[in-house]
């Protein structure tokens, strides 16, 4: 087994981070997005499903393509950017960060549509008539409710991010400590034949992985019981 | 109906699949409200329309405040008219424990030293449960729960629907109990929604019949009663409320005697006091009509009456008979057969027989 | 056999294809088949037991490899020598060295990621010649593999970066490059050679020949590669 | 007890939570067995258990077939012991329509042409509602439907939670008569839980008491009414039944005659028939004791008597007197003082009246 | 626009063969996995659930790696098959359908897991008081109930594969007809300059994905309304 480089701590950190990052913005935007949708029947809400679902039927290279083009200094964003003095994003982490929410967005919110469906209104009634609010019964009613949903709605997105490979090799140009995600790192020890070093990483992502999973599954079945 | 109200009233025009009700009611602001009505004649709809959960068309105020006109395109959300509501199928967060259920209202209110939800959760038998899972209750123990949970969240209003149809004869005479106190000291309106005669009679301070999709009759109690007017098979579910006050206790057997105006009523004695004013439901299949006085018998009440009017009741072999004693109505459901073997005609004085246990529970 | 599968290092994107389809004229009712990839990734691949006939690689020590491991037959030929040069798709470089690559006004230098593509070991070779390797770093972005190290360039992620001389002299190819002295590094030794699994696919012999041949390498020098003037065995 | 039994046998050692029942019964393979029993005693823990959804440790034996018995780990599937049952609270499929409910246990058993499920769609007032989607259903008519869709299923043993608890007054009776006539009917067994006394009057066959986490009392109707071991409160929410013949009827007047050991009683008539044996439950409350015979009242009922025993009623004001009247026991609930008054104690000849109206509906 | 060439055809229609082999298959496993993670508490369930979900945070060049490692010709399963006188897997389309399915299975299975959660015991005990079996009930009461967590699992798992790359990329070899999916054609356009084609391919999976699930979601709104 090939040893733990340091390039390698790195990427495994940033990885770590790119995917806690996108958890946390995704279910801040993803549950109110996935409400909307659960109980809205108006049409705007159903063509707003179709779009927020289409990151899923697009492979990260068609999205990795478009948001190069897009992003980049002709793209019309990367030309607002630089207009507004900021750097592009293709290339660095917020990039990353960027592409990945678009990419894990669908992950996210499809779990949470569906515990949203499943809340009966019978629920939502009785707290309107004990006093809570809208935002009051969200977090009272709604949250504990769909628990489940909310865990298996942070699971998947953080992990859809952790995986993410075709986006960051389009658009993240394999930078150590920026956009030298894990999969990238692996691939490149594949790749270089370094097939010791590449397990050496993997292996410690499954172990790491698995650790996590194992425990919050754990966990749920506790607070289940 | 005056719009001028300060209690509830309601204009609703309510539609839903099959049922259409027109819906124009107005309710004192203190007080119980008992609607009545059979199966599917739009109780329950009309408390969600009240409480905000379903919006038909029309108009809502409540005390000073209106809840809603559609024609100013005002509509207050339910958190916002501080209802209490006990739905007529359980309705506990099963992700809160019973305690939490209970907390989960009064937190919202504040938790007023005003109320006093030890009481309450000791009076409803409650205090056992705090701990449990809702899964782990009975069917009974569900309803006493959601019942406390409403009053603890401090409602200026309290909606209750059937509340006691999922309960047995003694959990139901004890909360029927509970709820009679509730009804003195409550300082808010209740409207409760019944098909049991025996809950209209000791609770209603004031009935909306609903029939057929529209009120027959509403108003206060002893008036709505009286009414000759109503289906035979409504009167007869009624029976016959007197009101009087308690004039003397017999402690030895734990009898007291009520006065009205018609007479004395002589009935089991519990905690009553001299003085109390009391209310007593007298079914009218209770009720014998004799042309004698009765000796030596075990039915201890006998009232001096005038008969008013028969009508026939929904069975073939039986009549009503409208009683008047001076003053208070009573209602007697006999067989046409003794009507005729008594010889009996509008007019006759006759003396009514009631057990003092009918009068009891 | 009228059908072979060939794995090409990424810089012969278009030369190849175009060699094909001279050799398909020729040879009506075959197929050949391409994938392109970093030489690293296609040599793995065919370790793997990836189906290929035949690898055209960006260098010998690739090919090589296979052979060592039995996993390609014969020895590896030379078919052309890749030079790279500077490139931008915006600015005009004239006069621009591999030294003045740590000027601030190039923000992202586009390099194939050394580690498995050629070309871009070769970009690390000139960089550490001109004794900037470590003074870019913050500005290097990498590609997987040269082609899509001239996407950076090309879409204008990357003001300016390096690539094989091939790319910057298409026809479609925008903006300006310079050449990179020789003297900086290596020139690529392009070797192609016959895999274990196309061992007995005379299609995959009579196309290495034809590559060998006059016309593919007038093909070859028209895209911008050198080629030896005799095809001998490398070393 | 004995272990050769034809119905139902179950032993059974139940514990969730709090509750803790040791239930040892042994049921016939015929008729209605009612589980009577406060909130909270265990009556629907019971059913769980006969049906195989709760898999508590014992032995269960239907007829010819063994559906539990741990000691051989034998335990057949709740779908495979084809029991009907409705539940408690509504338990409709969301997903399917009325018709759609009702077609499930129907197809699954195979749609079998003894069973006339049309009839029992009208007879419960099941057909107007049958496009319906369950949630535009009102309380009363899930249950109806859930009923139906129950006997659909053609099972071989009918269990029965409260159905009757979310209806009122109207829909019960029709409902509750529905019963009666499927009882009579129906060639298999029902257990029927209820804390209804009218229920047990009504439809119980074999009653099972449970009570504080135990069988108190169990058997055939009458015998188990007649024992004075059991708690007074128990007692006297039981009251008498009178089981007779009809003699003779007064189509005239709608009544009819009941003949029985003791006497004759005099009930309103519907469609019964001379001959037709009939059941008739006395109220304790409705039984006056009188020393001589009534003449000029409305109350037709005078049956001789000898005063057998007294015991005290839950109420302190009142005494519960059992009464013979050759052979058939019935129960007054009277007031201590009557009881005084009268100078009444064991061994004497009384008569004890009853309503006509009081034993009808 | 560039043209739609039949190589690009192929790889279109290669690759909807590939998610739609996937999607079915993963649903016909899938739903009885979720069923017994959802509702059994064991100790190896939970394990289980965690090994189900691994895939989830296995980065697919991790995946891909060690599935090249293991299906290879020097991997043991590789060698068992040879042995078999079998093609080895990688770089076939059967390998695809393999690697796909492992790599999609949690998409499948954590949205069947949470709605069957959200199914009360309650319809089940009545459909077994009405005569249905297990498998029945499943059939009856379990799948019509769940009906918008199947129709998300399956559009997770048909969009997952289809937007598979970096499994692909390691262990497909970009073999026309074979295992040259959709991703992997507009990548290698994409580096090769074709941008006209790489937009071609990546607009045409955009008109037909975004159609599909238009479609999709205008039904489910109509069978719950
Ligand atoms: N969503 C709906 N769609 C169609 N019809 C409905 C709907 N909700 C209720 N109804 C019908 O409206 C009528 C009144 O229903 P509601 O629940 O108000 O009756 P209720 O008086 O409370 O009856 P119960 O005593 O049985 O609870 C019923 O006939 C019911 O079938
Ligand atoms: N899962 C459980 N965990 C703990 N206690 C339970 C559980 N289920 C039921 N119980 C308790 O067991 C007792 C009996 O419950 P059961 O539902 O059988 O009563 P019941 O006789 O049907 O009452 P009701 O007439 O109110 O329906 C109750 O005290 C209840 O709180
Ligand atoms: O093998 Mo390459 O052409 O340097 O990517
Ligand atoms: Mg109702
Ligand atoms: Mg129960």
């Amino acid at each position: 087994m090939g040893a733990f480089s340091a390039a390698d701590t790195q990427a495994f950190l940033l990885t770590l981070r790119l995917a806690a990052t996108v958890t946390l913005l995704l279910l801040a935007i993803g549950m109110p997005i996935a409400w909307w949708l659960a109980h809205s029947r108006s049409w705007p809400s159903r063509v707003a499903g179709a779009v927020v679902a289409l990151p899923l039927v697009l492979p990260p290279t068609v999205l990795g393509f478009y948001l190069l083009l897009l992003l980049g200094p002709n793209g019309w964003i990367g030309k607002m950017m630089a207009s507004m003095h900021l750097d592009t994003l293709p290339f660095t982490f917020k990039g990353l960060v960027v592409a990945s929410m678009l990419y894990s967005l669908p992950f996210v919110v499809q779990p949470l549509q569906g515990t949203f469906e499943a809340i009966g209104r019978r629920s939502l009634e009785v707290a309107s008539t004990l006093g809570a609010g809208p935002l009051d019964r969200f977090l009272s009613v709604i949250v504990p409710m769909s628990w489940p949903g909310i865990v298996a709605a942070a699971v998947l997105g953080f992990a859809h991010t952790i995986g993410e490979f075709g986006v960051v090799m389009m658009i993240g140009g394999n930078r150590p400590g920026e956009t030298r995600v894990m999969s990238i790192a692996i691939y490149d020890h594949f790749e270089a034949g370094e097939f010791a070093q590449a397990n050496t990483l993997a292996l410690s992502l499954v172990v790491v992985s698995f650790a996590a999973l194992l425990a919050m599954y754990l966990l749920r079945r506790k607070a289940k019981a | 109906m005056s719009a001028a109200n300060d209690g509830l009233r309601a204009a609703l025009s309510i539609r839903r699949g099959a049922l259409s009700l027109d819906l124009d009611i107005a309710l004192p602001a203190h007080g119980v409200t008992v609607l009545f009505g059979a199966s599917g004649s739009g109780k329950t709809s009309c408390l969600r329309a009240i409480a905000g959960l379903e919006h038909s068309p029309g108009t809502v105020t409540f005390k000073d405040a209106c809840w809603q006109d559609d024609a100013r395109g005002l509509f207050v959300p339910t958190y916002q008219r501080r209802v209490g509501y006990v739905f007529q199928e359980s309705s506990l967060f099963d992700h809160l424990t019973v305690a939490g259920n209970l907390d989960y209202g009064f937190r919202r209110a504040g938790r007023p030293s005003s109320i006093d939800a030890a009481r309450w959760i000791d009076d409803f038998g409650v205090r056992p449960l705090l701990a449990r899972r809702v899964a782990a209750l009975s069917g009974g123990e569900r309803q006493r729960v959601a019942i406390v949970r409403a009053l603890m969240a401090n409602p200026r209003l309290l909606l209750l629907d059937e509340p006691l149809s999922a309960l047995d004869g003694s959990a139901k005479t004890r909360l029927l109990a509970e709820l009679e106190r509730l009804r003195t000291t409550l300082p808010i309106p209740l409207i409760y929604v019944s098909h049991s005669v025996e809950e209209v009679a000791r609770l209603a301070d004031h009935l909306v019949l609903l029939d057929g999709g529209r009120v027959v009759a509403q108003g206060p109690l002893q008036q709505t009663l009286a009414r000759i007017d109503l289906p035979c098979a409504l009167i007869e579910t009624l029976g016959s409320v007197v009101e009087g006050k308690v004039s003397a206790l017999h402690r030895n057997d734990n009898l007291m005697e009520l006065a009205f105006a018609g007479g004395t009523l002589c009935l089991p004695h519990a905690e009553e006091t001299v003085g109390q004013t009391l209310r007593c439901r007298i079914d009218a299949r209770d009720v014998v009509i004799a042309r004698d006085r009765a000796t030596a018998s075990s039915a201890l009440n006998q009232i001096h009456c005038e008969v008013v009017a028969v009508i026939a009741a929904d069975h073939p072999a039986q009549c009503l008979v409208q009683l008047d004693a001076h003053g208070t109505r009573l209602l007697a459901r006999i067989t046409w057969h003794s009507w005729h073997a008594l010889g009996l005609a509008p007019g006759d004085a006759v003396w009514a027989q009631v057990k003092a246990v009918a009068l009891g529970s | 056999q009228t059908k072979i599968s060939v794995a090409a290092a990424a810089d012969l994107h278009g030369v190849l294809d175009r060699i094909i389809e001279t050799y398909n004229s020729e040879h009506p009712g075959v197929q050949i088949d391409v994938v392109y990839g970093s030489s690293g990734n296609l040599t793995t691949q065919i370790e793997q037991g990836a189906p290929f006939d035949v690898f055209f690689s960006a260098d010998s020590d690739f090919p090589e490899r296979l052979v060592r491991n039995g996993k390609a037959v014969g020895k590896p030929l030379q078919y052309a020598e890749g030079h790279i040069v500077l490139w931008s798709a915006s600015m005009d470089l004239k006069g621009v060295t591999v030294q003045q690559l740590t000027q601030p006004r190039f923000t992202r230098i586009a390099i194939a990621n050394p580690a498995h593509a050629p070309y871009g070991k070769r970009s690390e070779q000139a960089l550490r010649a001109a004794g900037v390797w470590d003074a870019v770093q913050p500005k290097i972005v990498m590609g997987e593999n040269i082609a899509q190290t001239a996407q950076f360039i090309r879409s204008g992620n990357a003001q300016i970066g390096f690539v094989a001389e091939s790319f910057a002299r298409s026809p479609e190819a925008k903006g300006s490059y310079v050449v990179v002295p020789t003297s900086m590094y290596q020139p690529l030794k392009q070797s192609f050679v016959l895999t274990q699994h196309g061992a007995n696919a005379a299609l995959a012999k009579d196309f290495m020949a034809y590559v060998q041949g006059s016309k593919a390498r007038a093909v070859f020098v028209q895209y911008g590669f050198y080629v030896p003037e005799i095809a001998a065995p490398v070393h």
